[in-house]
This record gives C-alpha cells, structure tokens and sequence, in this order.
C-alpha cells in the first residue's frame, strides 16, 4: 500500500468518525439507531474504491474496538460488537467494497455528468444498502434472536434516509471526479 | 471525539499508554456488562473525577466534550419516549462513563504515544504476512489527527466564504470540504515519504 | 473607509495575539509590518470580523465587524495561505462563485471572470483545477477570486508569497491603482515603501504608526 | 552529492510540466529560480522521488529515485507551503516523528529536538498546536522538522516565503552554513545571489544553467 492510500483510507476513517458527531436516532422496534456515519461508507466507495474504501471502514472498527467513543452517539468499546448492530458494523467493510469495487468499473472519466452521478448513486443503492442490510439482517434476524420477519420489516424504517444518503454519496462522487480525480489511481 | 493532547504531568500523563489503552478497552466491556444504576453512577463520578486530574481547564474541558453529551442527551430523550426511565439511564450512564475516560486517556496520550503503542501491540500480527504494525500504528494515529483537521477545514471554507463576503450553504459547502481534505491528505502523504517516515527501515 | 478600533483585542487563552488597541484607520493605503508572530494577521481578521475582539470593539464605517449581519461589509480579504482561500475546485467556478452569490446575470459573470483573468494575464488558469496548480498560480487565483467582486476596502496579507518578478510587480502595480482602500501586510518592505502610513506590531502592540521610511527603520531596530 | 536527470520529464496529461531533461549536478549550493509554473517544484520533487518522471529517469549517488526501496537516500524536503509539512499536530512531536523511526533512543531524541529549536530560537513553539501557529511559525517548525534528521541533501522550496527579517536571516546563515548540499528554489533573488550555480526554469525548460548573475539576468529579460 502507497503512502498516499495509507493516509486517504486513514481520512476517510475520520470523515466517517466526524459524521458521528451528528447525533443518531434511536427507533423503539428495532435495536439499531439510524445514523449519518453510513453516509461516509458509501462515500469511502465511492471515491476511493473498493480496497482502500473497505480497509477505511476497518479502521473505524478498530478505533471501536480500542474503546474510542467513535460511532454516533459516543458509543465505543468491545462491547459494541456483542450489540444487536454488530452485524451492521461488518456489513459497513463489504458495503464499502462492495460500493467501491462497482464504482471502479461502472464509472469511468470519459462519461458524461449525468452518468457517472447516476451510476454512482447505483453503486451506492447496491453496497450500502443492498449488500449492508443484507449483513445486519441476517444478524438482527438470528444471532440478535429478532427473527427474519422482525428484522427484515424493521429495516425498512432506514431505507429513506439511506436512499438520501446515496444521492448525496453519488453527487459528491461525481464533484470528486471533477475536482479530484482519484478513482483511477487505483489501489 | 476530540483527540487533542494537553501537554501535563498529572498521574494519567505518566501513567504508560500501554495501561491506558487496555485499560480503556476493558472498561468498555465492563461499562456493558453493568446494569446496576449505582454501580454506573459510580463509575461515571469516577470518570468525571479522572478527567479533571488530566489539567485541562474546565470550560475547555466541556467544551470539548459538548458535541458527544449533545448526542447522548438526544440518545436519552429517544430512550425515555419508549422505555422506562431506568431503563433509559443506564445507557446514558455507560456512555457517559465511556465518553469521559476515552477523553481522558486522548488529552493525555499524544498522538506519538498512540502511534508507538498500538504499533507495538500490532507487531504480532505482521507475522500473518498480510499487515505492517508500523502502518497500523499510523493509520490510526492519522485518524486521530485528521478528525479535528474535518473539522477545522469546515472552519476554513467559512471563512473563505466570509473573506469574499458571502454567506455560507451547506449546498457547497461539502464537496469543497471533502475536496480540500483530499488535498491535505494527498500534501501529508507527501511530507510522510519527504521525510522518509515510512519507508525507513521497511 | 472608516475603521475604527475601540480597545480593541485578542487572546487565545492566556495567549494575548494583540493587545487592546484603539486606533483610527482611513486613508488609501496603509501598511502593516512586525516579526512572526507579532499579531499583523489577526490585526486585519478583526477588520472583517473572521475574528472576533475578546475585549473591545471594532467598527467598519460604523458598524460593529462582531455583528453577524454586518459581516457583508464590504472588506475582501487575501488569506496568508492561497490554499484555504479557494472554495470551489475549478479556477473558473471559484472566481465566479462570488459573483452568482450576488445575483448578476450569467454574460455579466462571464465577462467579469474573464476581465479579471485578464488583467493577471491568466487565462490558462480558468480550467484548471485548483489543486494542481503551483503555488504562485494559486496565489494569482486567489486574487482574482476576491478582487473580481470589487470590494470596497481590501485587506492583503502577504499578497507576494509565492510570486514570480513579473506577478510581484502585477501585484504592485494593482495595489497602486486600486479604486479603493488597500490595507497591505508584508514582510516585502519594497511593497509599502512608498506607504503614507505604516503601522508596527511588535509583541501584540503598536509600536510605530508613522510614514514608511521611519516604520521600516523602527522595524530594522526590533528584527535586528 | 551527484544527481543526475538522464532525459527525465514529467507530463500530467497533455501538459507538460517539466520537458525531458538531461543534467548532472553536484557540489554545495545550487538556486532555482524561474517563472510561476515555469516547473521548479516539479524538477525538485523529481530529486527525492515525490513525483516520478514520466520519461526518463533520475539518480541521486547512483540509485534511481523512482524506485521504491532506493528512495531511503538522505534527501530532506522543504515544501513550499508549511501547512503541508507538518505531520502531527503538536510541534515537538512532528520534529521527533522523522528520528523515531530512524530507531534514535528517548533521550537521543529529546536532546535532538531541543537542539534544532535552539538553533531557531523558537523553543517557545515546542508545545504549541501547529494549527494555531501564524505563517511564519509554522516555517519556522517546518524547517526544524526537516533539518533536524540531518538530511545529506537539502531541497528548500521558497524557504523565506512568510518569513520576518530576523528569521529570513537566519535561513540564510543557516544555508550557509549547511554542512551538506544544498538546493535552493526562490523568488527571493538575494537569497541565492552568491550562489556560483544557479538554474533557470522556463516553461518547463531549462533557460539557463550559469552563475547568479547572468541567470538573474536572463530571469529580469524573461520577466520583463
Ligand atoms: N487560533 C490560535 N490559537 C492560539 N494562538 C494563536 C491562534 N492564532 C494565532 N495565535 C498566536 O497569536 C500570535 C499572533 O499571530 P498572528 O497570526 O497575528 O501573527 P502575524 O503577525 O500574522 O505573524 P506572521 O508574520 O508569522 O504571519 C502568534 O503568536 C500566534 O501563534
Ligand atoms: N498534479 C498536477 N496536475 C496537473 N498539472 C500540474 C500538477 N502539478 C503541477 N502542475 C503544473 O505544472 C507546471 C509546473 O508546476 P511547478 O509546481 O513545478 O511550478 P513552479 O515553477 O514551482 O511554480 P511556482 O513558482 O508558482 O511555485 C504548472 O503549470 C502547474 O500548474
Ligand atoms: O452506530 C452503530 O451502532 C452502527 C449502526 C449501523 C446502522 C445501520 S447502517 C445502515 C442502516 N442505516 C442507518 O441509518 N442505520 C442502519
Ligand atoms: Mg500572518
Ligand atoms: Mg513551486
């Protein structure tokens, strides 16, 4: 790994960090707060790809699991992995890829504003939501004991603000492609 | 989470990052296993007590506290719409406790300290062929150092806009944001191998 | 231009950056010099309010620079640091950006961009992005971003980091002919040296408010 | 020191910031001088390998600086803008993170970090936050980070930008001074007025390879 991808995955772990300090919002039927820091995994994606956006995300759960009070809310520590949200939190590293690997080959200089902003947005539909749910559902739906149903119609409960999550991802994929391409300095 | 150091002596300065830290992640486990109010309470004096050794002024102690008790207040009016009020303190309790002792063990741990420690920590893993703990060490010192950087580069764009007499959207004001930081990103990169930071010894 | 400052100054905690100051300014040109540190950059962020007194006051024509709303007085003001001064990745949207903000049609926004690209001979810079120029080029952005709106008082610090012989002496010659006033902080004594008024930070405090000859000498004294 | 440019050109895209160049340099105190954009920054950051050529290659005492491993030769870097230098956010620690990893013991660092403060006179900065520092700090702690590993080569890009009259002097002795070669790009023409090799930069060219003087010279023709 290049220097420069070292501290662009180390910024993006902090852009996801600083998303937390706008306060979650706890929903009473399911055990998982609604939150801006899923903003940032789609957005590590789909500006750095697939591997450095991934490994971005690990170290956000790393600075968790030293006990940093990093997630929204000021939650941090071990104990978050044992959480009804764990599933959740893993899902945000193949979310990230996911976004990102989609991003690398569905995005490319020579397109058009409006394609590259649309695809983005795809990509961000697909990894961040898609991919991601698929995770914490699972998890919410058997480990956590919520049962499929339970966890699956729960969720549903995050999918507008999600949605919003991946236009702004995607708007701001394509002002980055603009203003500073990274996508094809690929890891 | 505000990971500014304040330059010191008190015990939690000379106590070894190394303690800090595995201090830092047990608590964290013990915080969630703790359901007894009072024992929380406890803890949360407790923490309140060690955050005031660290030295740092009280008004700026707060206020760098402000944005994570801000989130935990709402944290506690979302749990006291669905849940009894006990049942709504205990988290609040944890995350209290949490929040002050992480901020305790930042405003006393440089980033350096931090660096060195979980690179220390990290070095086993390199025998997995897969990671450097040097590189480890750096990523997560770098977050640490970039967080409050966000922040002040949101200062930076306001200010920009101020210079020219404008007032400030949040309609452009985050691609700019994260433009810029990509920047700063790419110039630290940059002084990190002009000053053969990494690649010594590698 | 009407600047007053009414006890007016700046601590950072226990840091006191400049003293309590009381001080008229008017006048067309005036020069600001002193050692690092010595309080010139937060002298001037006083004047468009970027930072606020912690004791005393300071007005611009009248109205209090601390006032939010009195913030769109009209001061521009050129950043130290051309990179924190560029909002917008591209040249050409960010020299426009003030503009629009401002309500002037697209053909009266084209062709103010282009006349102030013109005047620093900079045409090339219009499509590029902003963070691949070198650092003289961002410094001639920078200028054109703020000078474009026409502000009424212009406050410059260190407006000749970065620049070549040829942009220096541009720089020179636009500070000469400027419409209105200019407030000009340098350690380039050349550019204030024809400066009716100049005034020395030393340590936080005034030390000099005189002609530029006798400043710069008492400015010789302190850095030597 | 004994680098050289064999053909060694950088293009970003379809411009060309520096054209296929063919040059040895060695011996004490070479100056950089040249137009905004005219392409120094890029010949430096050829030499240490921040950027790599796009054709060619260079060499530093025989290693290719494009490769990875070789890039360890004891190049120390200046950078133009200050904010750019500082890796950690408080001073003391961004001048001992450069000996850390060269394996010095505590106490080896301690007594190498007071040193460089020293020989600035700016111990007060040690404990200072580097965000909150004014421009000419910060160069200053940016050249203490940097000389403080002793670097064998010294590349300073503009290191008088920002900087007051007493400190200005005080890179100039030290320049001086240096032990080690050293590479001075500037548009502060007394800085490298004595310099017996001076190269001149335009549009990505290479004008003139001469003593100050006539490269100073050939510079006022072009600026002109
Ligand atoms: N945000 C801040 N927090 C703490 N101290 C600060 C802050 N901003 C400035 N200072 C300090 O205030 C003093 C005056 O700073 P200022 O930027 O006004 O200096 P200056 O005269 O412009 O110097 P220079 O010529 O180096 O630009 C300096 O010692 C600086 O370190
Ligand atoms: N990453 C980049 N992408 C595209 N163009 C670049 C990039 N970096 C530099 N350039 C261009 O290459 C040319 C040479 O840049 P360089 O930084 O070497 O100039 P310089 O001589 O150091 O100028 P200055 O005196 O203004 O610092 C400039 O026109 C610049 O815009
Ligand atoms: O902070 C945590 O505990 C992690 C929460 C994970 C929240 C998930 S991410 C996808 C979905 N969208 C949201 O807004 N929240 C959930
Ligand atoms: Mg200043
Ligand atoms: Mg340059």
């Amino acid at each position: 790994m290049s220097t420069r991808d070292l501290v662009l995955t180390a910024l993006f772990a902090a852009i996801i960090v600083a998303l937390g300090l706008l306060p979650p919002i706890s929903l009473g039927f399911i055990p998982v707060p609604i939150t801006a820091q899923s903003l940032g995994v789609m957005m590590a994606g789909v500006v750095l790809g697939a591997r450095r956006g991934a490994i971005a995300v690990l170290i956000v759960l790393l600075l968790v699991a030293i006990g940093l009070p990093v997630l929204s809310g000021g939650r941090g520590g071990l104990a978050i992995f044992a959480s009804p949200t764990a599933g959740f939190l893993v899902g945000w590293i193949f979310g990230a890829f996911v976004t990102g690997y989609l991003s690398e080959r569905l995005v490319n200089h020579g397109q058009s504003g409006l394609v590259q902003t649309v695809s983005f947005f795809l990509t961000a539909m697909i990894g961040g939501i898609v991919v991601l749910y698929a995770f914490g559902i699972t998890y919410l739906a058997t480990v956590a004991g919520l049962g499929f149903t339970k966890a699956f119609v729960g969720s549903m409960a995050f999918i507008p603000g999600d949605v919003i999550k991946a236009l702004v991802a995607a708007l701001l994929g394509r002002a980055v492609m603009v203003g500073y391409p990274l996508l094809p300095a690929r890891a | 989470m505000q990971s500014l150091y304040v330059e010191g002596n008190s015990p939690m300065h000379r106590l070894s990052p190394r303690v800090k830290l595995v201090s830092l992640a047990v608590f964290g486990v013990v915080l969630f296993v703790s359901q007894n109010i009072a024992l929380l309470s406890g803890f949360v004096l407790l923490t309140a007590f060690v955050y005031r050794t660290t030295g740092l002024p009280l008004g700026e102690g707060l206020r760098r506290l402000r944005p994570v008790l801000l989130t935990i207040a709402v944290v506690a009016l979302f749990n006291l719409l669905f849940n009894p009020w006990q049942a709504a303190l205990v988290p609040v309790l944890r995350l209290t406790a949490l929040m002050l002792f992480a901020a305790a063990v930042t405003a006393t741990t440089s980033i350096t300290a931090f660096i060195d420690e979980v690179t220390a920590l990290a070095r086993p893993l390199e025998r997995t062929g897969f990671v450097q703990a040097d590189d480890i060490g750096l990523a997560l010192g770098l977050v640490l150092r970039f967080v409050p950087e966000i922040v002040g580069r949101y200062q930076a764009i306001r200010e920009a806009h101020k210079a020219r007499g404008l007032k400030v959207r949040p309609t452009s004001l985050l691609a700019p944001l994260i433009i810029l930081t990509l920047r700063d990103a790419d110039n630290v990169a940059a002084a990190i191998d002009a000053r053969r930071i990494r690649r010594h010894g590698s | 231009m009407d600047i007053e400052f009414e006890g007016a100054g700046v601590s950072f905690g226990t840091r006191v950056a400049l003293a309590p100051l009381t001080l008229g300014i008017s006048g067309k040109r005036i020069g600001v010099i002193g050692l690092n540190g010595s309080g010139k950059t937060t002298f001037a962020r006083l004047i468009n309010g970027l930072t606020k007194p912690t004791v005393g006051r300071v007005t611009v024509n009248g109205r209090d620079t601390a006032d939010e709303k009195a913030a769109a007085v009209d001061v521009g003001f050129i950043f130290q640091s051309p990179q924190n001064q560029i909002i917008l990745p591209i040249v050409r949207d960010d020299i426009a950006f003030g503009l629009k903000r401002r309500g002037l049609s697209k053909a009266e926004i084209e062709a103010k961009v282009a006349g102030i690209l013109a005047r620093f001979g900079a045409e090339a810079l219009a499509d590029r992005r902003a963070h691949e120029l070198s650092g003289g080029e961002l410094q001639v952005a920078a200028l054109c971003s703020v000078l474009v709106t026409g502000p009424g008082i212009l406050i410059l610090d260190e407006p000749t980091n970065q620049l070549d012989l040829k942009n220096r002496a541009l720089v020179e010659r636009i500070i000469a002919g400027l419409p209105e006033s200019a407030i000009v902080i340098t350690h380039d004594l050349e550019l204030i040296a024809g400066f009716e008024r100049v005034l020395l930070f030393h340590e936080g405090r005034l030390a000099a408010d005189a002609p530029a000859t006798e400043a710069i000498a008492r400015y010789r004294e302190i850095a030597a």
